[in-house]
């Protein structure tokens, strides 16, 4: 059976290989995407409009500011949803409880870990604070920040990694993420432009236009970075738990 | 000669337009090269092990010095000048070699404990010697 | 010269990779295989820091080294605390099993 | 006290990340690194009774550990290469579980201990219970290396000096 699924696994494979002849060449002058005129446009202003060097950075939290906020709320409605359906849920656990192990934390790995967690953190805020410069962002810091907490779930047991970050607080920081988000939207809305429109928080700012963006852009950043640690947590903390939040994994 | 005093040597040597930095670009081709070894005992040790315990053994260890090796090699190899940045960027790489320094035993231990409360007994001397016999046989 | 060499460890390890690749394949019980997997992650990280000095961007390829061997740690910590959770549940119905047969 | 060095330590640790020297970027490390400490300063440094004099003399012998305990891993790396490659190893490979105790008392040194016996030649740490250290090794000289006591007595010189004074 198991040779039979592969014949077929080889088969799309191979075509797909064949297919990604048609590409074009990495770097190509030619190809579609270099030839149109919103890349170029793009390449051409983001340093002049926003001084920010990191192009990717610039497109989503600025030119698409609206489509990141909304990814931000899915991320957080995704935790909401499943908070909802297992916080309730005693189905599982009565059997579960019966299968709970005295599981004492292994002595070397909780050492190695209280030493690599306080960096993992301080990796994770460069890369929140550097997504200018270099690849991160919001997403990514969060992500990473969300790991150091799992890290200590998965090393002791649920128990301390919720006493340390309980799961009402997760909720308001996730939910604090995406008000200060919207929160920059709003107040430069209040300030005379439009929602998002990052360009007038220089009458609040000591800065000029274009910097006003790119600190507009650190801020909004940290709301998704916020948002996104607390629902990594949250879900890990109830998926692995089945809601009962004890023991985990 | 101190290494600190070597440095500055290199540094001045760079500065006047000589081959200078080659030093630090063999050193860093050697280390790199040398990892590239160790790194084929660990292959070859994964293969030809008896049992997972003796395996863990040539993952656990191989892995560690000639990953620090190579990265080390490439932090050598990429020192252009000896502007802040490039120091940095050294120091950055140690930083790596760090990490895995200690998490490669870390992780090897957790494996093994996971492995030894599975019931997965380590092979003895004595189950060695009966396989080996009967690889023999076999031929 | 750089890129030579660069090129050369590159395909060095890709070449070593194939017997631990071997074993992730063949190999006898699940631990051997995350074993295999955990090297190969090691060693992830170092193809990084390669393909760093090929475009001549280290400093921005060193973060991803050291995001990779981060993860690679998280995995093999995961991997060994969800088996030997996996495992006492399994002991633990197998205990229970016995008890309903003593009762029966 | 603790928070205070906790704090100088990420600071460095931010410095050598992200190496920019404004002081833009600087601000934010000072931020980042007063959340982390506030976060997870509990996590560093278990024992708060210590002083500040004792731990840097544990830091300064700690440097001087590391020296040997890298040659020990260029050993071991040796040991595994023989064993894999040549013939001569093949017959000398010979598995078995020892079992030992140890006369360290902290966590912390018991870690030390542990990765230090994972790093060294032939020797993975395979379980730790309460004060016994159950060892994987992979030849018969190496165990009785290890029953020496060599690992011990270097890390108790770091850690633990009391102990050894005691003895």
């Amino acid at each position: 059976m198991k040779i039979l699924s592969l014949i077929p696994i080889i088969a799309i494979g191979g075509l797909l290989l064949w297919a990604a002849q048609d590409f074009p060449k990495w770097g190509d002058v030619e190809s579609p995407a270099s030839k149109s005129p919103v890349s170029s446009h793009f390449i051409g202003k983001t340093g002049v409009d926003t001084e920010v060097p990191n192009m990717v950075t610039a497109v989503l939290a600025d030119y698409r500011g609206f489509d990141t906020m909304f990814e931000t709320v899915v991320v957080f409605i995704a935790g909401m949803a499943v908070l909802a359906i297992l916080k309730g849920s005693t189905r599982g656990n009565s059997r579960r409880k019966d299968h709970e192990v005295e599981a004492e934390p292994d002595l070397i790995v909780t050492n190695t870990v209280r030493l690599i967690v306080p960096v993992i953190q301080i990796f994770a805020f460069y890369v929140l604070a550097h997504g200018h410069v270099s690849p991160g962002g919001g997403f990514q810091g969060g992500v990473l920040m969300g790991a150091s907490f799992i890290l200590i779930a998965l090393s002791w047991d649920l128990e301390k990694a919720v006493s340390r970050f309980s799961i009402e607080r997760c909720m308001i920081v996730a939910a604090l993420g995406i008000v200060i988000y919207g929160g920059i939207g709003l107040l430069s809305m209040m300030l005379g432009g439009e929602f998002l429109d990052y360009a007038e928080l220089e009458r609040v700012l000591p800065v000029s236009r274009e910097m006003a963006r790119y600190h507009a852009m650190l801020g909004v950043e940290i709301g998704v970075g916020f948002t996104v640690t607390a629902i990594m947590f949250a879900l890990y903390a109830n998926l692995s738990s089945e809601g009962s939040l004890k023991q985990g994994l | 000669m101190t290494d600190h005093s070597m440095i500055c040597l290199l540094a001045a040597a760079v500065e006047n337009g000589e081959v200078g930095f080659l030093p630090l670009k063999i050193i860093g081709f050697a280390s790199g090269v040398v990892g590239l070894i160790f790194f084929l005992g660990t292959a070859v040790g994964m293969v030809r092990f008896p049992d997972f315990y003796t395996r863990m053994h040539a993952a656990g260890k191989g892995d560690t010095l000639s990953t620090m090796l190579m990265l080390g090699g490439f932090g050598l190899v990429t020192m252009e000048d000896f502007s802040v940045g490039s120091w940095l960027l050294l120091i950055k790489i140690l930083a790596v070699i760090l990490f895995i320094y200690l998490t490669t035993p870390t992780s090897s231990h957790a494996l093994m404990r996971a492995a030894f409360e599975d019931d997965e007994m380590p092979m003895t001397e004595d189950d060695l010697k009966k396989s080996k016999r009967k690889g023999k046989r076999k031929k | 010269m750089t890129e030579w060499f660069a090129m050369v460890m590159g395909a060095g390890l890709f070449v070593l990779m194939i017997p631990i690749i071997y074993r992730i394949f063949k190999g006898p019980t699940g631990f051997d295989r995350i074993l295999g997997v955990n090297v190969i992650g090691t060693k992830t990280a170092v193809l990084l820091v390669i393909i760093g000095t090929l475009y001549g961007r280290v400093e921005m390829f060193v973060d991803f080294a050291l995001t990779y061997s981060l993860l690679n740690f998280v995995a093999a910590i995961v991997v060994s605390r969800y088996l030997n959770r996996t495992i006492s549940l399994k002991e633990m119905e197998a205990r229970e099993k016995a008890k309903g047969g003593a009762k029966a | 006290m603790y928070p205070i060095i906790i704090f100088l330590l990420l600071m460095l640790n931010w410095v050598i990340l992200s190496g920019k020297f404004d002081a833009f970027h600087l601000g934010l490390g000072v931020i980042s690194c007063l959340v982390v400490t506030w976060i997870s300063q509990d996590l560093l440094y278990h024992d708060r009774r210590k002083g500040i004099g004792e731990r840097l003399r544990e830091a300064g012998a700690f440097i001087q550990y590391l020296p040997w305990i890298t040659w020990e891993v260029v050993k071991a790396n040796l040991h595994v290469f023989k064993l894999a490659m040549t013939k001569q190893g093949q017959e000398e490979m010979s598995p078995r579980v020892v079992t030992f105790e140890t006369y360290l008392k902290t966590d912390f040194a018991k870690f030390v201990l542990a990765n230090s016996i994972t790093l060294t030649p032939g020797t993975i740490t395979m379980l730790i219970r309460g004060d016994v250290f159950h060892i994987h090794t992979m030849s018969q000289f190496l165990e009785d290396d290890l029953l020496t006591g060599a690992i011990e007595r270097k890390v108790a010189e770091v850690f633990e000096p009391e102990v050894l004074s005691k003895k």
